[in-house]
């Protein structure tokens, strides 16, 4: 938007290839399209992405990653969110990786299906077992069982981002002993077989899990706490967050276009005042919440944890709030076509609604903030 | 204390109590004639909407405000009032052939010659015959003058050619009443005429515009040689700006245009759906405390409303002009109809996401509401230069 | 403002010739210099007030009023607010007479106080002893002691309206077995002597009191009920919210024509269309809480206390947040005059600040009218 | 697990953390230099100020950003980022003689002559002699360029005339930088000139305004005959709009301006107040708990300020154009002070509406804070146009 929190000449190059291959890529036709796709994405697209190293851009070099930290990995989450890539990145690349990443320590599995995401191989999704949000102090909505052979989960998780398709479910269950453990569950695994949902949202995929009983592979030697789980949430928090600028910045920066183009009353619509007062709120905001959510990459990629337990909600429900009024903004300033299907503002509106939903609520992500801010976290 | 009354539409008023004669009446009626709740499908919707129009009509609870010669009861406004917070409690489908019966009805009334009269309103009182309004056009969206639709009198026939858009319901309209250009180098307000445009023929194609929504419930419409009857003129020829005055006085003063009865009533429904989802844990205690927060503004936003409509009554009753109430409410009117549509989704949480309910379409439709009906930007500039007397 | 809620003949007459009082008589200049003087009150005025018999207009025929009903009890309360008018009228010939007119049935004690405060010869204030607000389940901060020869009075409230310079102070105390009743305390039996309090109104007296067993005289047979008492609260929760529309109209008009005449840019200011939104915003709120208020007075002349116990934290509620709105925004849009002491729009913002705090803040008044509205009321 | 730093300032950032050497060198110095808290009296708490300032600078603590060869410490934007935090989390005195500190001394730098310089910086720095900025006039608010007054040269002495308004603190000041029209006939941009004027004089008179704080921050400034040496001159005659923009420039790029560290100390204390009130019954758990949700909301906005001014130390170090983040800042600064204001006082109820109190003061003193440094009307017509490229 107005600042740009990328600075080094190697995330300039970088994001100048990625906005040049999502916007040759995903135009408007093309993203409608694969909506209607069976598998409800644009998978040339995605092999593209994949071949390109894209799923591996923030992913360490020891597992055939590219090691190029949060900030890249949240750049490619904005490019993609401004062109409502219908990709399995976010699900896959995002959540998914972020969970093997921090929630197993040095483990031969977690190396494998972490290599196996950054060579498209496998496609993966993630169910967290405390249910939405951060951990708190309610009944886990997943636990696991030890059995026989191995293990078993059971319960449910409600439309899981990208697990439609998913190869692999990563599923974060609930200990008997207390603590939590990362298991890994075939698709094929699953009873019923996961079906789509029909969302506001034709650009992605979501589908609500049942798990009964369903066998399980546990990933890395042991259990974590609470914290640890927090932390993987703050992780994949400031990723979404980072998608949510991208929305918020492609529909200002298009309705801005269509501001400085549309007559009415014999003048461009962009030259009235209460319109123009109403563009630069909304641009200050979505730069802000820009700022809120690169600061918020950086600390990930210091590793202060302390310090992201703050910025990862805060960045979250910032972005969110943000980006919900910027779409709505968008629609207002088009008129009339705004809420028409032949522009594609209404679409970008309807991807916030999703991701409004995908971790927490702004309000809920606020109230994880105060608790942190206040020591309050269990 | 409070009576379910009380808790649903708000404090009374002293002209309108709960106990009325009128409002006894019409809850006697409306008790007898149960109707289903309103369909998500747009074409099933439009259809059971017809339908209790006609049931409604065939009772004589369709157009009260009509005079009596014409097949109305000739009420007041506060009467309408009454009816439209009594139709609204009582859940029924939303009205129908609003064009007609608001609009064009009245301003035929005003400016139609006898024959358009007897020709055209016991049709748009049964419901035998729907109307639509073509007004906007793709290049003045909010300055109709600036409109480019053009007919010409060919023999005893007007040739109509243009574009209009933003046509709502056109696909199950008969009549169209299109605002065009009658003489030719004309500008603006001058040289327009209002002309009565049958739909089914040959040089009108409806082609309906997708909203975000997944309706179609506006259209854009095509006048290609489109034929109208030479007579078939409200008011006279070249003085359309006139008759589309008097029509927009009638759209601003109809008491049930912004309907605050039906949104309280579907504020309730929104208080049970989140007193269901915070029991059931779909939403935290924080984010149901901030949606019943919500609710409650949303309550006393709707008071608002429900006060200038009444204050529109009042004045229309006693014979006033009505443009400055009007304004104000298509203002308060669009703002809240978003929120309230942003309300009842938020109180189920993420289930509203799915497709199918009515909580989801609701949100999504709802964007509309400050736009269609002129936009909260205009009725702005409307309220400021004209009647704060703030300089162009 | 947009709309006018007086429509009868009469009340238009009456409207004209108070609007015409008040602006000859409280111009600027002199409502500075009565905040200046010992009692803090324009005293030539206020005796003018008396004679045109304004004290009296909302009070019954039989003691002495005029009888004309709440709704030119509004309209008067609405024109000293938009004149800034400082007299004791809220506190005496409002608060005062409604807590006589509404807790007292029928009594001797009543009619004569009720005609000295018509006539003038008595300034009376309204201390009430739950507290601020509408009743609840706090302690009483004020309680009446039976004593040999008579009551006693004990507790305090807090900047009590026109209680610095008040001749007796009406106290709402609660009964040992229940109950409130209406007491009057003769300022002289008051120690310490009640001192006016510097507040940001300067246009407005306020004073702490105090009540150690003071002696106190009962108005009226019997003791009343919570409702009741709410019904009082609710009676003068419309007066004042009629001064704050007062407020509201008076500083938003005095924008309006600022806007029209002042240039900038080579313009007038008011044709930037950012600002004409603004305005219109503003016109229209504080339109709506008008009707809200006024409507709240119809309900009172027909005695419809259901609705009154709605409408009255409601009106009360959305007049003082309009009020604030319009005062805040008519300093913006003053630009640098606006937060200096040459024009009167500071002064509005600071009565407004003061109106605010006087019954309930907007936040308690909803939390009242919800209560109401849910049949959870005491 | 949070540190109090965290719970106070908010998250680190990565190139500023809460240990840096630099900041643990000044909170050393701070903890040895206890202070006491601003008094309410304008002419105490200016003076205390001063004092502040004074003693500060004689231990080498003001104007760290200034070149070595002037007296600082040639510090870099993050650094002075970290200086205003540390100075605000110990409580200290605002920063004074910021119009020569901020303002005019780096303007000296870039545009005056030697003489200038030698003549002027160290009193500024010591504290020794105070400055104001005389650039608003009674007719051109927001229009700078509209500006009339003027300055002739007379013999070696600039004779002005004119009137000034809006003034920081005149009365306090030695000297005031004034933008006058010194070519007749010029206009708009062209043919002004920044002189450096005396105040003590005949020809200066300062006429404080009354605010409805009751404070009188800003003065009218009337230069009647009022004499300036000729050489007195920041930048060229003729070239006076050139250093005005140079001035602004450091306006806006000053980290400290927007001094979001300040509000989360003062914001802590509100918190604190509002504990207090609740817990004695003063305001109720409605209020309360909205007071709560307002103080929160104000938290997150003033680590949007935050975000927003290490974004300025940033761009700032890496030498780039700090003009489109100034503005930004301006606007958020403005409309947050204004709400921190108001929730200070609320946080207490309605014992903020008795005079003497800090609360009581803030509120009505902010609400200059949109207007007085560029009303946030201007912000938003320099963001559309310039930053985001909307036509005029």
């Amino acid at each position: 938007m107005i600042t740009e929190p990328l600075t080094t000449a190697d995330e300039l190059e970088i994001r100048d290839v990625v906005v040049d291959f999502t916007r040759t890529t995903f135009t408007s036709e093309r993203v409608r399209a694969a909506a209607l796709t069976p598998r409800g994405y644009d998978e040339v697209a995605w092999k593209q992405m994949v071949d390109l190293g894209w799923t591996g851009l923030g992913i360490a070099e020891d597992v055939g990653g590219a090691g190029l930290g949060a900030i890249v990995q949240c750049l490619v989450h904005r490019e993609l969110g401004a062109r409502l890539a219908p990709t399995p990145f976010l699900g896959s690349a995002g959540f998914g990786a972020a969970a093997l990443d921090v929630l197993v320590d040095d483990d031969e599995a977690a190396h494998g299906l972490l290599a196996a995401v950054v060579d498209g191989t496998v496609q993966c999704a993630l169910a967290l077992g405390h249910g939405r949000g951060w951990p708190g102090h309610e009944s886990p909505s997943i636990t696991a069982q030890p059995v026989d052979d191995g293990w078993t989960v059971t319960g449910s998780a409600a439309l899981v981002l990208d697990a439609a398709r998913a190869d692999v479910v990563l599923v974060v269950a609930a200990l008997e002993e207390g603590g939590w453990r990362l298991f890994q569950v075939a698709a094929s695994a699953l009873t019923p077989t996961p079906v789509p949902l029909l969302t506001v949202d034709v650009t992605r995929t979501y589908a609500d899990l049942l798990f009964d009983h369903t066998p399980a592979t546990p990933i890395g030697a042991s259990s974590v706490t609470s914290d640890r789980v927090s932390l993987l949430v703050d992780r994949i928090a400031v990723y979404l967050a980072a998608e949510m600028v991208g929305v918020a910045i492609a529909c200002t920066n298009q309705t801005l276009d269509y501001l400085r183009t549309r007559h009415q009353f014999g003048k461009p619509l962009g030259s009235f005042q209460a319109l123009k007062h109403r563009c630069a709120d909304v641009a200050v905001a979505v730069t802000v919440a820009q700022e809120l959510v690169f600061s918020a990459a950086t600390l990930i990629e210091a590793d202060d944890v302390t310090s992201l337990a703050l910025a990862a909600p805060l960045a979250l429900a910032r972005a969110g709030e943000v980006m919900l009024h910027a779409t709505q903004e968008a629609i207002q300033l088009h008129g009339g076509v705004g809420f028409t299907d032949e522009v594609d503002i209404g679409l970008y509106y309807k991807r916030a609604l999703g991701d409004l939903e995908l971790i927490a609520s702004p309000v809920d992500a606020y109230a994880r903030m105060d608790l942190v801010r206040t020591g309050k976290t269990s | 204390m409070t009576s379910l009354d009380h808790q649903v539409l708000g404090p009374a008023f002293a002209q309108t109590p709960y106990d009325h004669p009128f409002r006894v009446e019409l809850r006697a009626w409306l008790a007898e004639h149960p109707v289903d709740p309103e369909p998500l499908d747009q074409d099933a919707r439009f259809r059971h909407r017809r339908d209790w129009h006609r049931t409604m009509a065939g009772n004589g609870w369709v157009g009260l405000h009509w005079p009596v010669e014409h097949g109305g009861r000739g009420v007041d406004p506060l009467t309408q009032f009454m009816y439209y917070e009594e139709v609204a409690l009582a859940a029924t489908p939303e009205p129908v052939n609003t064009p007609g019966l608001i609009l064009l009805g009245p301003t035929l009334m005003a400016h139609g010659s006898a024959e358009l009269k007897a020709r055209f309103l016991p049709g748009i009182l049964s419901g035998d015959e729907m109307w639509c309004q073509g007004f906007s056009e793709p290049d003045s969206g909010s300055d109709l003058a600036s409109l480019r639709t053009r007919a010409e009198l060919v023999g005893d026939e007007w040739i109509v050619n243009g574009q209009k858009i933003w046509t709502t319901f056109a696909q199950y309209a008969d009549y169209c009443f299109v605002l065009c250009r009658t003489e030719a180098g004309s500008e603006r307000h001058r040289g327009l005429t209002l002309l009565i445009c049958p739909v089914d023929q040959d040089g009108v194609t409806v082609r309906p515009i997708r909203q975000i929504s997944g309706d179609n419930e506006f259209s854009e419409v095509f006048l290609d040689d489109a034929r109208v009857p030479k007579d078939w003129v409200v008011g006279e020829v070249g003085q359309g700006w006139s008759a589309a005055m008097t029509l927009f006085q009638f759209e601003r003063g109809d008491q049930g245009y912004t309907d605050h009865a039906r949104m309280l009533v579907h504020l309730l429904d929104c208080e049970d759906a989140l007193r269901v989802a915070e029991a059931d844990g779909t939403l935290t205690v924080d984010r149901a405390a901030d949606a019943r927060r919500v609710q409650r503004d949303l309550w006393v936003r709707i008071q608002e409303l429900r006060h200038l409509n009444y204050r529109g009554a009042v004045l229309a009753k006693a014979g006033q002009e009505l443009g400055a109430v009007g304004s104000m409410t298509n203002l308060v009117w669009g703002e809240l109809e978003k929120d309230l549509g942003s309300a009842f989704a938020e109180a189920s949480g993420a289930r509203s996401l799915v497709l199918g309910r009515h909580d989801t379409h609701a949100r999504l439709a709802s964007r509309a509401a400050s736009i269609y009906s002129g936009t909260s930007e205009i009725q702005r500039n409307i309220i400021a230069e004209r009647l704060l007397g703030l300089p162009k």
